[in-house]
């Protein structure tokens, strides 16, 4: 147990790079692509974890401040993290779309543009 | 590349960087352990600064630079996405059409839940200094919530709810307002992004110095360009044919 | 609690798999949707409620509803 | 507890705030004013970070400038913050990116016409992100401003819809620059778990008092996959030739000028900072050596059989980031002074020809070799400003890159590796000789005409969408630029001092324990005399030889035609050139196949002694 959550996200890292290894599609490549990002999210927090610890969130009106809180350095990046998963998704989708309409087909093996 | 060599080809690499991998991780501390030493001053430091969700201390307060980097990324995302789905020379616009098809039920559900959606998105925007949500989470809900008019099946009026530009400035806004807290913060107190303004009491609504204000900076921008995106993938996919005529610029 | 931990861990690695085996395009929202929502569960179990709130809005909403928009502009052109 | 800081600690962040500053300005107003008013705007804004960031390194260069943001400044050995240090290398590279999209801007105004006020804005967001990136002292900061670099490039690249190479050259870029960034953040949090710390100076301090691990070779690998994506490594380059042969010129500037360096930088930022008491330094350098001299001889081949002019340009970055990583990876202050001069001038001369590109392409509406051939005869200034960014590719004294050769060549040879100059030559001499054989062809009209039978494995670039309307002549706001950035690599390899200073600036960056102590307790800094000799009898005479060589490979490529086919070596080494060529087939999916094996073997290179 104690590297099973690790072992997750290095899983989720490498199936989300052998999708875009073998998509036929490149939305589907462009989702493969936010899947290995995944692998982050789950490493970071599981780093940040801690066994009966609370939320670092003390509320409104506030409980007692404690220290046996899990690390929120690590949830602040995972949110940097989701951000930038969403737009750089955002990015790609809409140039996947462009790339069909110039070419009719989003299938990589089919793409000739830009060889040698 | 045929694609056999191509798999064969990953699963070489993959396979050398997967024992690299796991035998790294091997060294990590145990999953769920108690050595977090960020953790402990982070907490003692939004707790100084009277900020009762210590997420969004760091995220606004003591690592807001990377905040501000992040909103720029945003920034720089939606607007690279409307250039690259706006319609191209050879496209054309045509008029979208109003309701007409949707099913009774739907269409109430979605005029129910704008305003429901809205407000929660607002609520969880504001409170992002003291409850879990804050800027983020809050503006993405509001920039959705806009388009439950879609579901509703009227497009027309969701045009003029949404008003595009506006959403540009919106985002810009917020950017900049963002930018301009951080420059305030050298004149008044001699470090960029520094928490200048009186920190409030710790958990109550006005309280954090100045991690509300760039909270509802973020929240304007997130709630501008998520609505700003989906507006975009909306045009696409309702609008633009091919067609003769000069496209719009 | 660790079992939850497990299980949610364990559900995200097949759901990842999931999104990365689904081939036709019709299915790849819905299941990128559903990715979405177990990470965020996995989350809440990481006492994250930050960052499950914005993996709900952004994963479960945002990112699957232009998956879908794209999908069909790509296949109705 | 905001301190108040005397000097000039609030330059940084000024730095990086202004272009998001502007960039929002510019969203806000730009469909209410008239265009040149925008073009005025978005120059202005960068020639202030230009101002900036040479009254950063004007004060960097007595001693390293440490900001902490919003005040977080240590309290009992831990601060919370985010550390910024700007060092006369990292001031450098920012003002570098500043000069350059400044001439950039001033290219667009009569260049790029689509997408009018998101351009300007996305190019400001661009420069945001390279000052981020190369002033802080913080991991996880670096992964994001690499992120909005990043995003605004992506856009950049493909922001001609209309053209299908760009929209594909984007997606290629995209895909493989994020898929490097996820795993640089893995890294990160490898560290983390293992430190508790994400500022530089502070994990650096951490780890060299730890005992080595897998853990820690396991973090480096990963962060390398971003920053040498980003740095072009074989075999992690494959975009950068898609993406830079299709981008707008004036963007492309800014790709090979800047952000490619940008990313071997960051890797041998890390590297010293937090990195040199963990690893060996003999495996880093071999792994460096090895990977750089595999790249340069990639690229230089790549970029002698290409007919594109941009796509050519873009190989030859490739090639000379191989000799940049050879020269910063034998790991001593002379190597590292070699590089930073040679980056330099590389920057002026690379940006003046992908300039001299777009030129070709707004009057032509093609930038194929072949198809051009003798197209460009009555041009008066822009024949001769395309030989001399030939000349100056190829290293012909005064240039600031052949200045920079000399310095890395005698740095090699003391670090051990004689065969270092021949490579230092090679290299030069194909890349300059590819450049002089196509402006030859093309402005010249040198060489028999051949019938444009393009071949099906080969991008041309004759069916490239121009940027703008056809133009008759060459106004003044794009001929500047380019006379612009070819003084300045020449001012790099002549201006007394320029080369001193470098040298200055190698010292600090190559002290990674001074980084860690002026950073984390104020330690006052170390200025080392300079004591390089500039220019040597011996670099002289090899940067002529390589200029000679690549006059003679130019005149090979124009007449030997003939030649080529008969000789028995041609036909020799015909088939691992198309072997060579077709792995840069333009598939993503062969790109991510490379990438996993290329970071297998940094692994081992890296790993496998010390375990």
């Amino acid at each position: 147990m104690s590297v099973y959550a690790y072992v997750v996200s290095v899983w989720l890292l490498l199936v989300g790079a052998f999708g875009i290894v073998r998509s036929r599609n490149l939305i589907h490549a462009v989702l493969c692509l936010s899947v290995s990002q995944s692998g982050t999210y789950v490493l970071l927090l599981a780093i940040g974890y801690q066994r009966g610890a609370s939320p670092p969130v003390f509320g409104e009106p506030a409980t007692k401040p404690t220290f046996r809180v899990v690390d929120p350095v690590v949830q602040a990046m995972t949110l940097t993290d989701v951000v930038v998963s969403a737009t750089v998704t955002a990015l790609l989708l809409a140039l996947a779309v462009q790339i069909h309409k110039r070419n009719g087909t989003l299938d990589p093996d089919e793409l000739r543009n830009l060889q040698g | 590349m045929s694609r056999r060599a191509r798999l064969m080809l990953f699963l070489a690499g993959g396979g050398g960087l997967c024992a690299l991998l796991l035998l790294g991780v091997a060294d990590l501390p145990p999953f769920g352990g108690s050595f977090h030493p960020y953790r402990t001053h982070a907490v003692a430091a939004a707790v100084s600064h009277a900020t009762s969700n210590v997420v969004s201390s760091v995220n606004f307060d003591q690592r807001g630079l990377d905040t501000l980097g992040e909103e720029s990324i945003l920034l720089a995302s939606v607007i690279g996405a409307a250039t690259l789905l706006r319609p191209a020379k050879d496209e054309t616009e045509r008029a979208a059409l109003g309701g007409g098809r949707t099913l009774e039920s739907t269409r109430f559900l979605g005029y129910l839940m704008m305003p429901v959606t809205l407000v929660i998105g607002f609520d969880v925007i504001a409170h992002g200094h003291v409850t879990p949500g804050g800027g983020f989470q809050g503006g993405v809900v509001v920039g959705t919530g806009i388009h439950l008019l879609y579901v509703a099946g009227n497009y027309p009026a969701l045009q003029r709810a949404r008003p595009l530009r506006a959403f540009e400035w919106g985002e810009a806004i917020g950017a900049g307002a963002f930018a301009c807290v951080g420059l305030a913060g050298i004149a008044v107190a001699g470090a960029f992004l520094a928490d200048m303004i009186p920190t409030g009491t710790f958990g109550q609504l006005f309280s954090g110095g100045t991690v509300p204000l760039l909270n509802g900076a973020v929240g304007v921008e997130v709630a501008s360009g998520t609505a700003v995106l989906l507006a975009k993938f909306l045009e696409q996919a309702i609008m633009i044919r091919p067609g003769p005529g000069r496209g719009r610029r | 609690m660790t079992v939850l931990a497990a299980i949610m861990l364990t559900l995200a690695g097949l759901g990842g798999t999931a999104v990365v085996l689904t081939g036709q395009p019709a299915r790849q929202a819905l299941a990128v949707s559903a990715y979405g929502l177990v990470l965020a569960v996995l989350f809440m179990v990481l006492q994250a409620p930050d960052v499950a709130l914005s993996q709900i809005a952004v994963g479960t909403a945002v990112v699957p509803l232009m998956v879908m928009l794209a999908i069909r502009k790509v296949e109705r052109g | 507890m905001p301190v108040f800081d005397t000097g000039v600690a609030w330059l940084p962040p000024v730095a990086l705030t202004i272009p998001i500053l502007l960039s929002a300005a510019v969203l806000v107003g730009y469909r209410r004013v008239r265009r040149p008013v925008v073009d005025a705007v978005a120059t202005a804004g960068a020639a202030c970070v230009v101002a900036v960031t040479a009254a950063l390194l004007a004060r960097s260069s007595e001693g390293r400038v440490v900001t902490w943001s919003a005040g977080w400044a240590p309290s009992h050995g831990f601060s919370v913050g985010i550390v910024l240090v700007s060092d006369p290398v990292g001031d450098g590279i920012a003002l570098t990116a500043a000069v350059l999209v400044t001439l950039a801007l001033v290219f667009s105004w009569r260049y790029v016409e689509s997408a009018e006020g998101h351009f300007h804005t996305l190019v400001l967001l661009f420069l945001a992100g390279m000052e981020g990136f190369a002033l802080t002292g913080d991991l996880f900061d670096m992964f994001v401003f690499f992120e909005l670099m990043g995003a605004a490039a992506y856009a950049l690249t493909g922001m001609k819809v209309e053209d299908v190479g760009s929209l594909q050259g984007g997606m290629n870029f995209g895909i493989m620059n994020s898929l490097g960034a996820y795993m640089a953040l893995m890294g990160v949090g490898f560290l983390y778990a293992r430190t508790g710390n994400l500022g530089l100076p502070q994990l650096g301090e951490v780890l060299d008092h730890q005992p080595r691990s897998t853990l820690v070779v396991a973090a480096f690998v990963m962060l390398m996959a971003g920053f040498l994506v980003k740095g072009a490594m074989a075999p992690f380059h494959f975009w950068l030739a898609d993406a830079h042969a299709v981008a707008p010129a004036p963007v492309c500037v800014l790709f090979s000028g800047v952000m490619v360096p940008l990313g071997v930088y960051a890797a041998f930022r890390v590297y010293w900072v937090v990195f040199s008491h963990q690893l060996a330094p003999g495996d880093i350098r071999r792994t460096f050596v090895v990977m750089g001299a595999v790249t340069a001889v990639v690229g230089s081949v790549m970029c002698l059989t290409s007919r594109n002019f941009k796509r050519l340009l873009a190989y030859s970055t490739i090639a000379h980031v191989g000799l940049f990583l050879s020269a910063l990876g034998y790991l001593t202050a002379a190597g590292t002074a070699g590089a930073l001069l040679y980056v330099a001038g590389h920057a002026g001369v690379k940006s003046a020809l992908f300039l001299i590109g777009g030129v070709m392409l707004a009057r032509y509406g093609s930038v194929d070799e072949i198809d051009l051939h003798g197209r460009g005869r009555d041009t008066r200034v822009m024949k001769w400003l395309a030989v001399a960014g030939g000349l100056g590719l190829a290293c012909l004294p005064p240039f600031g890159t052949a200045l920079g050769k000399a310095i890395s060549e005698d740095a090699g040879v003391s670090a051990g590796y004689p065969w270092a100059p021949a490579l230092f030559v090679v290299v030069s001499a194909l890349t300059g000789g590819a450049v002089l054989r196509a402006t030859g062809r093309i402005y010249f009209g040198m060489g028999p005409r051949q019938e444009g039978a393009e071949r099906p494995d080969q991008t041309s670039g004759s069916r490239e969408e121009r940027d703008t309307r056809p133009l008759r002549r060459v106004p003044v706001t794009m001929l500047a630029p380019i006379v612009v950035l070819l003084l300045g690599s020449l001012a790099i390899g002549v201006v007394p001092g320029v080369h001193s200073a470098a040298q200055r600036a190698a010292e600090f960056f190559v002290d990674g324990a001074a980084y860690q102590r002026q950073a984390l307790l104020a330690a006052p800094a170390h200025v080392a005399a300079a004591h390089l000799p500039e220019w040597t009898g011996r670099g002289l005479a090899l940067d002529f030889a390589s200029a000679a060589l690549a006059v003679l490979v130019a005149g090979v490529g124009l007449w030997g035609g003939v030649l080529h086919e008969r000789l028995p070596l041609a036909r020799l080494r015909r088939r691992p050139l198309a072997a060579l060529r077709a792995a840069h087939s333009g598939h993503v999916g062969d790109y991510v196949a490379w990438l996993l094996v290329g970071l297998a073997v940094l692994g081992g290179f890296v790993g496998l002694p010390h375990r």
